[in-house]
């Protein structure tokens, strides 16, 4: 049984979730919140809202490529967040995690991290380089302030899965595949067993990661999780209509990033 | 009493850890086990110190420089002589200690990541020996820089792999054997060649390499009858430097680690981590690195590949917080001056990296009195420095 | 009884002497009165270990080639591990008895040929240690080949001095040093490389290097409780040869060296001056060579240049025609696939020189059974060697 | 007082000897007979035939070219033992020393050796990489036949001058400068003392050579000892007029090297 999962009251629903990903800044802060609104009208349930990093140790070529494109734009952890109200002005309601390695949250401090995320609105935040172990005070800090802290758990977390599943906030995200994202997928019997264990501890939607990219992918995983995580292959569609952004073809590229999201989630 | 470091969550006070993607930390949690339990197995040691003596040479020479030692006119200079390993620097000792935990734990596969390239030779000399496949990364910009050690790893049966994210140098390459394990990390071993990642990295690594202090505290005895005044080590990632200082923690030895300065520390092309950066995680280690306001890390830069590294090993950090031990830095321009002394005075050619740690000890070794005595980590010879060093001295011609 | 060689003329019975210009007669004897002389005092023998021990790192390392053995299927091989030396092969063992020697003869300048640059490099890196002033003389086409040797010896402070004469290689590098030291004998020792040239060289070249063939008789019986069965080492003038053979010579081991077929032995390339030259003088010794019915030297070749030598010591002369000794050639292409085995099985990367006794040791060794051993002199590292093998494996692809 | 020296009864006298030195077939052996010849005119009292070898470990640059030259003409020990009754039949009468370094010697045999020196009427021969301690069987075989084997002394002969003077045949050829052919000279009181001790044990001529290349070394040699060798100064003779031959002005050529020759022993 889920318990009620909040995200400051804004999600919705527990199942059947669509958690699309993309890096602030890729390739602009304007278009960012061009994908996110497109994003939103093609059923997104959260949007978790990636810091470009310098190092970004958990991540395939693809999201490595958005995070350049980002950092030449100055995209920064400050900057992520200030796009928020901005995201909101645009008319995105969806919740905002705000995806970033570590080490630019210690540079920026825990006190002032959270006075921005509340600031700014962000409902949620991911660390995927801080593991359950490294994040007690982090993780007792979100709380106290009310913003999701996500958890991520692999088929490898073992003996760890029921530990971190139980004290997951927001969703639980799973990696579906051991390796780092953008990897192809195919669910295996392994792979459906270490989903089931997960939803047996978790109170919070289970969500399934790294490797999405089909619309049979996302079929499969709907079907055995309370929701998707795509992002390298959001990205993938991003990166085939930089093109036409530079030929000043902006709602065509739009249209066609709507359409193919919209197959891929249908 | 002293307080044993790492402690149980591989901290050296307020640095180290486990800052990993989630699908590291079963791997990490299996190679602790296995480390544990191997080195609290006699038969375990006895084969790591067989491998070492019969096969890497070991031990190494202590060699007085007396002409060295006069010309300067201070301190009497000792110099441990880990370029005498086998394949020529202190990353071979690491290198068969973890290989022949791999070993141990089954896996039949390991990756390595290197700058230079010093690393890399290391893990593909004990992959041939050992019979293990080897995957070395390395920055598409040091294959270029390093083509001969490239073809030394192909040569002993090693696939290198060319990492073109980043500047192309040794961070990216590190960052993409990270992510190659994160993906296959099931029967894949990860031979970092340094005290630096994730626990139980730092320690594992220190204690594969203690061997070189341990050696040099009673090749000193031996010789000196009482241990050093000061003891010079140059510092990277930090593993020579660690290695040594290790065992001569607890005596009244002053210990110095010596950071590269590169163009000079206030510049922005610079290595000196300890003296210049701040604390943060980089490679899945809380500890000092050079990074931007953002917390972004900047590209680090020294004329030596090996020192040419934004992190530190975060035992080092701890060091350097409770001043356990003294860090320095060293220009290029410097760090050439000192290997062409020793070279002139005592016909050892050191590697680019170890010149910086001379440098630092010669300048003090004037200072100081003819009863005083140093010891300088020698850790790699300079063969593979050559082609720079020929770029560098025409230049200047 | 056992007769001593060299007897009082110099010679191991028809071969030896002394074949040089009347100038040079004088500068013999007194080596040979100065030589007799630190040989029988215990504190030259004394200092020459103590640096051989704390400098150039002895004892190498006796290694046992495990997967390699297992693979040929035959004997045990062991390596005698010359790659440890400092500086990388067996050249400086010799280098620093003679550079010793000279300083104990007051002499201040030293002279050197050099191939490769082996010896090259070891004579200005015991000229830099004993502080003497060094020249060492170099073909112009093997300065050519050896760039890297030939900043290394510019490093250590020597001066390197270009031989155009015949076709620029080791023989007249040798034939040029031989007439500077002619020209300058009063106050230059001239440090011979190999166990050639006349006496008393062969003789203190040999007893310079016997201790490579004494530890190893040493710590083959530590580990085997009995002596190998056959003894295999590269033949180029023959000095690691004969420093491993020599405390062997009444052993009931076989012994077996190595020259270089080159193209083969039935080609006109090749070096094998014991399998096809014939009785002269060459560089002031009678020994076998290489030469034309006109008794003009013809030009070796092969593709070591360590082993590219029209002559060959005069003791090996003698051992050859006694048959104490087995003589064999290996072809450059066997050499090279040899190489590529000891580096993929056991992560050593031998020099081309030492590849061809290892070729000879590998055949054999396949053929004998797993209770019989064998013991290999690997004489230097493949550092050095890595261009051209880079030009040679990129040509075959 | 000197013995009465023969070769074979040709040298006729014992004191002011000029004993030229140059390598057969350089640059052909024709022209080594007309070198012979001028020599000859110019008060030659002894011919020191060169035998070009491939490593002559005691000859300078200067002879190494003439030798290198010699050799592409196909010039061996026995091409230049053959080529002495052809210097005879041109005229040439002073006594001919065939010079010659050890190993082709080795490689004809001593027997074949001298059948051929007797058989061609050589009337010297002079090894230089044949020290006095390994030439005792050549020298008793020289002296069987009646050939003079001519013996080399050096300043740093050391206590082997006197032993080296007392058997000398022929003449004794004093190497006054430490060094290999054609350094520079000059003649210190050192050498002055060297070239008296040799003369006090000598009972054949005393010849000084090794870098007499002026009228003025001529002179100080010829006051101090018997003879006056001179090899690389006529090698940089024929040098010089190596084009001259080339363009076919021989005739030219060689009056000019008589002149200069007989500048040089004036
Ligand atoms: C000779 C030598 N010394 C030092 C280093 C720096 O590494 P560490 O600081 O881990 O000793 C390297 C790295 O390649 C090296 O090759
Ligand atoms: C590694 C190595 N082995 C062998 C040789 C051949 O010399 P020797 O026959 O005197 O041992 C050389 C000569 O340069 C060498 O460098």
């Amino acid at each position: 049984m889920l318990t009620q999962t909040s995200f400051q009251g804004k999600l919705t629903k527990t199942e059947d979730l669509f958690i699309p990903f993309v890096v602030a800044g890729d390739p602009t802060p304007e278009l960012t919140i061009q994908f996110a609104l497109r994003l939103q009208k093609a059923g997104a349930d959260i949007l978790e809202l990636g810091v470009p990093y310098s190092d970004p140790l958990a991540d395939g070529p693809t999201i490595q490529r958005a995070a350049q494109r980002a950092l030449q734009q100055n995209m920064s952890l400050t900057k992520a967040i200030e796009l928020v109200p901005k995201l909101r002005e645009a008319g995105v309601e969806i919740p905002v995690v705000i995806f970033t390695y570590y080490n630019p949250v210690i540079q920026m401090g825990y006190d002032r991290f959270f006075e921005m995320l509340e600031e700014n609105g962000a409902e949620g935040v991911l660390i995927p380089d801080l593991p359950y172990e490294e994040s007690e005070e982090i993780r007792g800090l979100a709380e106290e302030k009310g913003v999701e802290f996500i958890s991520l758990v692999a088929p490898n977390s073992d003996t760890r899965i029921k530990q971190i599943a139980e004290h997951a906030k927001g969703f639980l995200y799973c990696v579906s595949t051991l390796g780092v994202t953008g990897g192809s997928n195919q669910m295996s019997a392994e792979t459906l067993s270490f989903i089931k264990k997960v939803k047996e501890h978790s109170q919070v939607p289970v969500a399934v990661g790294f490797g999405v990219s089909t619309n049979e992918d996302v079929q499969l995983v709907r079907e055995h999780s309370d929701g998707v995580i795509i992002g390298s292959k959001i990205i993938r569609l991003i990166e085939g209509e930089l093109e036409a952004f530079e030929n000043g073809q902006e709602e065509e590229a739009l249209e066609r990033f709507y359409q193919e999201i919209r197959q891929l989630v249908k | 009493m002293q307080q044993v470091f790492p402690d149980i969550k591989g901290r050296f006070g307020d640095f180290g850890g486990k800052y990993v993607p989630e699908t590291l930390m079963g791997p990490l949690q299996e190679l602790e086990e296995a480390l544990d339990e191997a080195m609290s197995d006699q038969a375990f040691l006895d084969e790591y110190h067989h491998v070492l003596k019969e096969y890497a040479g070991r031990p190494t020479s202590l060699s007085y420089a007396d002409k060295l030692s006069k010309q300067l006119g201070g301190a009497k200079i000792y110099l441990k002589r880990e370029d005498l390993n086998h394949t020529g620097a202190h990353k071979l000792n690491n290198a068969i200690g973890q290989g022949l935990l791999a070993k141990r734990m089954g896996k039949k596969k390991i990756i390595a990541e290197t700058g230079a390239g010093q690393h890399g030779v290391a893990s593909a000399t004990v992959a041939a020996k050992f019979g293990l496949e080897c995957k070395v990364f390395m920055g598409e910009e040091d294959i270029r820089r390093q083509e001969l050690n490239v073809f030394r790893m192909k040569l002993l049966g090693a696939e290198v792999i060319s990492v073109s994210s980043g500047n192309g140098t040794l961070k990216d390459a590190t960052n993409e054997a990270i992510r190659y394990w994160v993906a296959n990390c099931e029967d894949h071993f990860y031979l970092i060649g340094s005290v630096v990642g994730p626990h139980p990295y730092p320690r594992m690594v220190r204690d594969f390499q203690r061997v070189i202090g341990d050696e040099s505290k009673k090749q000193f005895l031996e010789v000196e009858s009482e241990l050093p005044d000061r003891i010079y080590a140059c510092v990277g990632g930090g593993s020579n430097a660690m290695g040594m200082f290790y065992p001569f923690l607890q005596d009244p030895c002053e210990l110095i680690g010596v950071e590269a300065a590169g163009k000079g520390i206030d510049t922005p092309e610079h290595a000196a981590t300890l003296t210049k950066g701040t604390p943060g995680v980089i490679h899945g280690s809380m500890t000092y690195l050079m990074q931007d306001v953002n917390g972004q890390i900047t590209e680090p830069y020294s004329i030596s590949a090996g020192l040419d590294y934004p992190g530190i090993g975060p035992e080092h950090a701890h060091l350097f917080q409770t001043k356990q031990v003294r860090y320095e830095s060293i220009t290029d321009k410097e760090a050439l001056s000192a290997l062409q002394l020793l070279t002139e005075q005592e016909g050892i050619i050191p590697a680019i990296e170890t010149a910086h740690a001379l440098a630092q000890a010669f300048k003090e070794a004037a200072e100081m009195t003819p009863e005083q005595t140093i010891l300088i980590n020698l850790s790699g010879r300079g063969d593979k420095d050559m082609a720079t060093l020929m770029e560098h001295f025409q230049e200047e011609e």
